[in-house]
């Protein structure tokens, strides 16, 4: 193979048919609450962790909607579980269940 | 898909093209990369359909890949463009005729520019009368060279002396349009066809007795981004919009692709070679590259043209598969030769893409 | 009797309903339809968000209402001429007949946007891409779901604000009632298609009425159906026959693509031709919008600027059914006011 | 507060690029760039419309500005009439008049383009020029074009081309004249400025870096931002 | 030596029992933790075994506990367990003095009267006669309440007893035969004899007077005994298990072994002595608040038992320890149901990104919480209160919180719980403070519990108590009545009962709830519960907001930030947290001292003139 000096740039589009959904199916099997999020983002704003570091909650959520979780992994490990969010929620989305369903998806299908 | 439902956007989007007396601009990357195109579009304006195209000595680049690569500013791009318009009043012509994409989209967005802030025109004018002391009167009529062909595709289907048709088996060529960026996605109304369906070389290759095909990827920049591919760190973007463009079209076994933009045929040509070197892939059939013309070179194709007089021999992937298909004689020892018929030494080939 | 003699342009809700009540009133009453059917678009509607009722319910309350009443009611009625004359109107029909009044309501309701404009979005181009409103009448046929393929479709993308909020085809307003009726619609899907995955392309989801935002969560709780924040931008045909969308998930804040068996374009409400047709006729005034502009936006809104013409229904804007419903009334009672000269239609603020 | 964006909304193309933008992501959905870079054209328009001299100091200082390809396919499809591609060529041409291109590894590059494109429009009259391009810095231009670099004159001859000859042609000399009119140009329209900054600001930021920088293109800066990618221009957070 | 065939089966029972016996026990207690084991042999050669001895003879047999939350439960235990026991030994006793050999198969003292018919040849005869039969007649009330209970609990005042395994069934209907098979077969040899006690005498006269006995008194005896073996066979398998297993059980306890939070053969011990009572049912507020049926401590040590644990039992209880403060056995549920959720831990965690500088060092800490800074009124109180008292304090989560680490813990993420616990015990140390006060129960559970900190932790009501008795801070009691909520974690969590009403009888008029401290209601909201949707969780906090405003007081005090934040959500009485009030009423008891200060010089004045 030849070197040009470069290669071809990573895709970063969401490409959703072929994004593996099977942590989001776990999730919404175990925490169907995680359904009725609307992305508000008031997760994120009153997290605790977000006070320390660029932790996204609902970012990390809506990704995980798509079947993006390349960064879940390293992400959701910044999680306390403090439960601040559980409280703060709008819909009444057990997010703090939602964390750690994902983590248990995490283990299951070992990401 | 239903076609009819293009035809009628089509309907919205005629812009009339001036039917004689064009001022040619040429285009740098086609007079570096593909002259024989530039050469052919005169000898068909000329030879074939008797039109006076007038090309002025003094005219210079646009600057238009400096401008879209930001070190040359707006009003430097503007000035050097009103030049151009300058020397086309002293010559006593009025329709602009440029070879290059980018220079269509720059002129055509300098003239909005002036349309919407007439100071901006103004303070222009200034500027060019104090460099040069010219003048100029803004083109009456603006068109790409691939419009006036476009105008005149059925008077060239008439004299054509092959069709984009498969000698063996009558079926229409497949093919894959690419149009230049600048084309018309910045000024819909400016385009043949608008900036979602445009008609431009759907109408040649359909006159032609080509197929065109549509596929998902079909309005994707081929990469070119100018400062993405003039700076080797960059060219990583460059390479993956082309291939991705490649990997949406290989489903559709396209014969050929042809483009209206100077630059988009030649990425289109050599990423093709890079990918194989790269990735080991290939997307044409077994092995070969999927061939990509100017909409000069198909001109002239159809018009029975020797390839190498139209200089598909400076092309890397290799032409001949169309040119069988398409019944067009060709003289193999005369690829790589020179005007006097000697052989130049063929190029090395590429380990993986087949030529 | 009140020997009073009133034109109510229209045969859609707001036609009916202020024909009704002004005929209640006991004015002698003309209605004049271009169909041959009353009800307008309401006929082309199975359910109605948010409780689900079916829409021929509606029709036939509206129809009562008619019923307990004397309206002379002219169908495929296709006006080519209307004016004012001093105090009194008349009407002119292609057939040769002519009718006169002392007031005109009209109720010329509205178009839906015409999709082909969106062309990015290849309707009537890509065989997979159809409108709101063509759903509709498919739920309304009791057909199967099927799409040009004729497969049950698996993947199902609404697109939210077509030809609504949208320069670029010219209409910068809000036409108010897609964004519920997509959820409607998706939740009605669901229930023909339970394993389907469906979509909402959205930019903002405008649940302003009461039992809205409980549809909405509904949707989500009940049929998980998604809302991807982001306004699509393009369609393109694959392959194998299915759309391949590009829009960008602005809260993640990444670009997508992603694939859908059927996309269903939510058309937005426009100005009707009959709209723009009446109001040349009779010299009245239209809004930026190209809807008619009543006297007051607050205070005076089915009062026109023509003494005696007087507004109802959606060729004023869009409207939900309950809106038409109110203003249609209101209309009627200042039709009332201006022949009975009470003139509190005269207000100005 | 706002200082910045007053000196964008000098550049006629911000005032054409900018209505107001309702974060739909039309523009970053059709986005070439977006699709290979960290990079959002609708967070940049909104950015720039919220006025934040913060905030777009941190663009005209960040590598984002520079992903951009002005293919300009954004134009055609907003919703509400903003070209983000206008606006990122007013935020280049901006950070490039501040100097600020330096401080990312993608603006330094303009140095790159400056000394290649700049030079070769005021020595040839060409955006392009043959001698330029060589297969050692342009290895995808592949075997088809060495074989063209060793023949160029019989190939273009071949072709019909006016290679370096006097009056009409494919690559034909451009007056001298000519060249003369197209330099002034570049002296009063701002041209030549433009040059200078991005001269002055390169040999800074290569004396701050402490790599060798000279008016050659051989130096080990030209080379470094050339060819250096620091590969975290992607990411899938 | 007499001997007669149907001994066998009980012969068999007995010895099958106490094999398993031994080996499962044997088992447990080699794999105790050594310093466990350690703890086991140094408890049994000190006054903590008689101790032992005395719990094992008011709980194993007197079932102290039952009787003080049920009498009638209570005296059905006790008939069994003390009666039985006491047949056994009066039997033995009984055979020893009537046969002078110094060894008697351990059937003969059961089977005694079967045996030996010549009735008055040894001394005490008689009143042996009336001591057995009285105590047999003891235990057949006892099996005839347990028949009641069965048929209809709410005789003994429960809602629900506990829904049976087939095992159980099994043990269970062999136990109710034992003893009116033993009366049938003892009256049966009494009635052909003419001999017997008051009991046995006089219904074998009675029986004999309509049955052939000689036919069927040896079937009873033979049916008593393979009852008995029935029975000693099943028992392992059973809930019967547990009482042997309580009895090993209290001595470990009392040699001070504990429970820990994750599961271990000490856990296991606990498992098997749980006698299944169902106290714990009628206990639980998710039964009665929010109709879960299946999760109550005995249904989750049963499942344990049968190795069926569903992850929903093990992670939608609340861990609000209302069971395990009933538990007769004292059973540790909250850590138990712990130790299985540690069982779907994950530890995937990466907490580096949490700084380790404190601002500055001060005697007290003041650590607000996670909850705390979701209800910033507390907050804003302590800290008013905390200055106005000129306390030098550092206020560790200022700029929001590292989290205590219990949240993590009730999650069952034990290990990922020690990474905050060490973050935060840094801080603490690096602060160089005596005392650390803390707004959340919670945080003070986990501080106390898992942290090792070599200072005094307190919760704000115990601080703010202390600050008054220093007269470092004034209040006034004021005419306002209030309730008081006791959080789980604070109550049965921390023991802390006292302090909070001692604060509040200072500045309102408390009055009592119907369910208050040890039986104090769940919040609804409890981090334990992690599993609960909304529905359930808000159908709880429904419940408790009933009992706390039956008697409409001013407001509802609460020392639980996660408690006030839930009960805002819908209570229409005012909620408050303790600190506030008493930030409250400082505030209040200033104006008079001030409105005395400016009095004075006009006084003076008066006398001027």
């Amino acid at each position: 193979m030849k070197n040009f000096g470069y290669t071809l740039s990573e895709d970063r589009q969401i490409n959703y048919d072929k994004n593996d959904k099977k942590i989001l199916a776990y999730v919404k099997e175990h925490e169907p609450s995680f359904n009725i999020c609307i992305s508000c983002g008031t997760c994120t704003a009153t997290c605790s962790a977000a006070q320390f570091t660029n932790f996204n909650i609902r970012h990390l959520y809506t990704l995980l909607k798509r079947g993006e979780v390349t960064t879940l992994k390293k992400e959701i490990a910044k999680c306390m579980l403090c439960g601040k969010c559980l409280l703060a929620c709008p819909r009444g989305v057990n997010t703090r269940n939602v964390i750690i369903k994902i983590n248990q998806a995490i283990e299951k299908y070992s990401l | 898909m239903k076609t009819e439902g293009k035809h009628a956007i089509w309907k919205d989007y005629q812009k009339d093209i001036a039917d004689d007396r064009y001022f040619y601009v040429r285009s740098c990357v086609r007079q570096n990369f593909f002259p024989g195109a530039e050469q052919t579009f005169l000898r068909i304006m000329r030879d074939v359909l008797g039109k006076d195209v007038y090309e002025h000595p003094c005219h210079t680049t646009c600057t238009g890949i400096g401008y879209h690569s930001d070190v040359v500013p707006f009003d430097t791009a503007m000035t050097v463009v009103a030049r151009q318009f300058a020397l086309m009043t002293e010559s006593g012509y009025e329709n602009l005729v440029p070879s290059c994409i980018t220079s269509f989209g720059l002129y055509t967005e300098i003239l909005e520019t002036w349309h919407h802030f007439p100071e901006t025109e103004a303070k222009v004018r200034e500027y060019l009368k104090k460099a040069t002391g010219r003048e100029f009167k803004i083109p009456k009529n603006l068109a790409h060279a691939s419009d006036v062909i476009y105008k005149f595709r059925k008077e060239i289907a008439q004299k054509a002396k092959y069709k984009l048709i498969n000698k063996n088996t009558g079926e229409p060529l497949k093919v894959v349009e690419h149009i230049g960026c600048h084309y018309a996605k910045m000024f819909p109304h400016v385009g043949v066809g608008g900036a979602e369906y445009p008609y431009v070389l759907v109408g040649m290759v359909e006159d032609w007795g080509g197929e065109i095909v549509d596929y998902p990827e079909r309005r994707h920049c081929c990469g070119f981004g100018f400062r993405q591919y003039l700076v080797q760190a960059n060219r990583g973007y460059s390479v993956a919009c082309s291939h991705k463009k490649f990997e949406s079209m290989q489903p559709y076994k396209p014969d050929m692709i042809i483009t209206n933009c100077p630059g988009c045929p030649m990425f289109l040509d050599k990423w093709q070679y890079t990918i194989a070197e790269m990735e080991g892939k290939t997307y044409g059939k077994d092995g070969h590259g999927i061939p990509v013309f100017t909409f000069e070179e198909v001109a002239g194709m159809v018009l029975g043209y020797d390839p190498w007089d139209i200089g598909l021999q400076v092309h890397q992937v290799s032409c001949e598969p169309i040119l069988d298909k398409m019944g067009i004689p060709y003289d193999p020892t005369k690829k790589f030769a020179d005007k006097s018929g000697q052989f130049l030494g063929a190029p090395e080939k590429p380990s993986v893409l087949k030529i | 009797m009140n020997k009073k003699r009133i034109i109510v342009i229209g045969g859609g809700i707001a036609g009916m309903e202020a024909a009704t009540n002004l005929s209640a009133m006991g004015y002698q009453v003309t209605l004049l339809e271009k169909e041959n059917e009353l009800g307008g678009h309401l006929l082309g509607w199975e359910k109605l968000f948010p409780t689900m009722r079916l829409g021929k319910d509606v029709i036939e309350f509206l129809n009562k209402g008619i019923g307990l009443t004397h309206i002379q009611i002219i169908k495929n009625a296709d006006i080519i001429d209307a004016r004012k004359n001093d105090s009194i109107f008349s009407v002119k029909l292609s057939d040769g007949r002519s009718f006169e009044s002392d007031a005109i309501i009209v109720a010329t309701g509205y178009d839906l946007f015409d999709a082909r404009k969106k062309e990015e979005y290849g309707y009537g181009i890509y065989d997979n891409v159809i409108t709101s409103a063509e759903l509709e009448e498919l739920f309304l046929s009791g057909k199967p779901i099927v799409n040009a393929l004729g497969k049950t479709p698996k993947k199902i993308g609404f697109v939210h604000c077509v030809g609504s909020r949208d320069e670029k085809v010219g209409n910068v307003y809000c036409s108010k009632v897609c964004c519920v009726t997509a959820v409607k619609q998706s939740i009605e899907i669901k229930e023909k298609i339970p394993d389907a995955e469906v979509f909402c392309f959205y930019m903002d989801l405008r649940m302003f009425g009461m039992h809205f935002e409980t549809l909405y969560k509904q949707a989500q709780e009940k049929h998980a159906v998604n809302f991807i924040r982001g306004r699509l931008s393009e369609a393109c045909e694959n392959i194998d026959g299915s759309i391949l969308v590009k829009v960008e998930d602005t809260l993640a804040a990444r670009p997508l693509r992603m694939s859908v068996d059927l996309l269903v374009l939510m058309v937005g409400i426009t100005p009707s031709e009959g709209t723009k047709k009446i109001g040349a006729m009779l010299g009245l005034n239209f809004g930026p919008n190209g809807f008619y502009k009543c006297m007051d936006q607050h205070t005076m809104t089915t009062v026109s600027n023509v003494p005696g013409v007087f507004f109802a229904g959606c060729c004023m804007a869009p409207r939900t059914i309950n809106n038409v419903f109110a203003d249609s009334r209101s209309a009627a009672l200042m039709t009332a006011s201006y022949l009975e000269n009470y003139s509190i239609e005269k207000r100005t603020i | 507060m706002g200082k910045l964006f007053d000196k964008l909304a000098e550049d006629v193309r911000f005032r054409e690029g900018l209505k107001a933008c309702i974060n739909c992501g039309t523009c970053t959905a059709i986005c070439a760039a977006a699709e290979f870079y960290n990079y959002d054209p609708r967070s940049i328009t909104d950015t720039v419309q919220g006025k934040n001299d913060d905030e777009i100091l941190a663009l005209l200082k960040g590598e984002q500005i520079w992903y951009c390809g002005e293919c300009m396919s954004c134009k055609t499809r907003c919703p509400r009439g903003n070209t983000p591609g206008l606006i990122i060529c007013a935020l280049r041409s901006l950070s490039q008049e501040l100097g600020y291109f330096t401080e990312s590894e993608k603006g330094r590059q303009q140095l790159a383009l400056k000394r290649t494109v700049g030079q070769w429009i005021l020595d040839y009259g060409y955006c392009l020029y043959l001698e330029g391009v060589t297969t050692d810095i342009h290895p995808e231009q592949g075997p088809i074009w060495d074989w063209k670099q060793k023949n160029w004159r019989k190939v273009f001859d071949r072709l019909g081309a006016n290679y370096k000859g006097e009056g009409p042609g494919i690559l034909r000399k451009i007056p001298e004249e000519s060249l003369e009119e197209l330099r002034k140009i570049f002296e009063v329209t701002g041209g030549n400025e433009r040059f200078k900054k991005i001269e002055e600001f390169s040999a800074k930021k290569a004396k701050e870096m402490n790599i060798p920088f000279d008016q050659t293109n051989e130096n080990d800066y030209f080379k470094y931002i050339y060819s250096h990618n620091s590969n975290n221009h992607c990411n899938k957070e | 030596m007499s001997y007669d065939p149907f001994v066998i089966p009980f012969s068999a029972g007995a010895i099958i029992l106490f094999i398993i016996l031994i080996y499962k026990y044997t088992y447990w207690i080699i794999t105790l933790s050594k310093a466990d084991t350690f703890k086991l042999l140094k408890g049994l050669f000190s006054i903590k075994f008689f101790k032992a001895i005395k719990e094992i003879v008011l709980e194993s047999l007197f079932h102290r506990r039952i009787f003080k939350i049920n009498p009638v439960l209570g005296y059905m235990h006790m008939s069994f367990a003390l009666g039985w026991l006491l047949l056994i030994l009066g039997g033995t006793l009984e055979n020893k003095i009537h046969s002078h050999k110094p060894f008697n198969a351990p059937y003969e003292p059961i089977f005694f009267k079967f045996f030996n018919h010549d009735i008055n040849a040894y001394p005490w005869a008689n009143e042996f006669k009336f001591v057995m039969d009285f105590l047999l007649l003891f235990v057949l009330s006892g099996v005839l309440l347990a028949f009641f209970k069965r048929i209809y609990s709410r005789l003994f005042g429960m809602k629900k007893t506990t829904r049976l395994k087939l095992g159980d069934w099994f043990a269970m209907m062999s136990l109710w035969f034992i003893f009116p098979l033993r009366f049938l077969a003892e009256s049966f040899t009494a009635g052909m004899y003419d001999n017997g006690g008051f009991l046995t005498g006089n219904a074998g006269r009675f029986f004999a007077s309509f049955i052939p006995l000689q036919d069927v008194s040896y079937i009873a005896w033979w049916a008593y005994s393979i009852a008995l073996g029935t029975f000693f066979v099943a028992l392992p398998f059973s809930r019967y298990m547990h009482i042997f297993t309580e009895v090993v059980l209290i001595f470990l306890r009392n040699f001070g072994i504990k429970n820990c939070k994750v599961y271990n053969s000490f856990s296991a011990i606990e498992v098997n002595a749980c006698s299944r009572c169902g106290i714990c049912i009628d206990k639980c507020q998710l039964l009665t608040s929010s109709r879960i049926t299946d999760t109550q401590g005995v249904y989750f040590l049963q499942s344990i038992r049968n190795n069926e644990i569903k992850e929903e039992k093990a992670f939608d209880c609340l861990l609000c320890g209302r069971c395990q403060e009933y538990c007769p056995v004292g059973i540790n549920l909250n850590n138990i149901r712990i130790s299985r959720r540690f069982e779907f831990a994950t530890g995937n965690q990466n907490y580096d990104y949490i700084s380790s500088q404190v601002e500055k060092t001060a005697p007290v800490i003041y650590f607000a919480g996670c909850m705390t800074h979701l209800t910033p009124s507390i907050k804003i109180a302590m800290e008013s209160i905390l200055k106005t008292a000129g306390i030098d304090y550092l206020f560790l989560d200022k700029n929001g919180s590292i989290c205590c680490g219990r949240p993590l813990v009730t999650a069952g993420e034990i290990l990922k719980a020690h990474k905050l616990i060490e973050k935060n015990t840094q801080l603490i140390k690096d602060s160089g403070a005596k005392t650390l006060v803390t707004s959340c129960p919670i945080c003070l559970k986990v501080f106390k519990e898992d942290y090792k900190l070599p200072i005094e932790v307190l919760h704000h009501s115990q601080y703010l108590l202390r600050l008054i008795n220093e007269g470092k801070i004034r209040v006034h009691h004021s005419k306002e009545s209030a309730v008081y909520h006791d959080p789980c974690e604070l109550g049965r969590g921390n023991k802390i009962y006292k302090e909070p009403r001692e604060l509040l009888n200072k500045v309102v008029n408390l009055q009592s709830v119907s369910q208050e401290a040890e039986l104090g209601l769940c919040c609804g909201n409890s981090l334990g519960g992690v599993q609960l949707n909304t529905v359930q969780r808000d159908l709880i906090r429904i419940d408790a907001l009933n009992v706390l405003q039956k008697n409409n007081p001013n407001y509802i005090a609460t020392a639980c930030p996660l408690c006030k934040k839930t009960f805002v959500k819908s209570a229409e009485t005012d909620v408050k947290d303790i600190a506030e009030i008493i930030w409250l009423s400082m505030q209040n008891s200033r104006k008079p001292k001030f409105v005395h200060e400016i009095k004075q010089p006009k006084e003076e004045a008066v006398i001027e003139l």
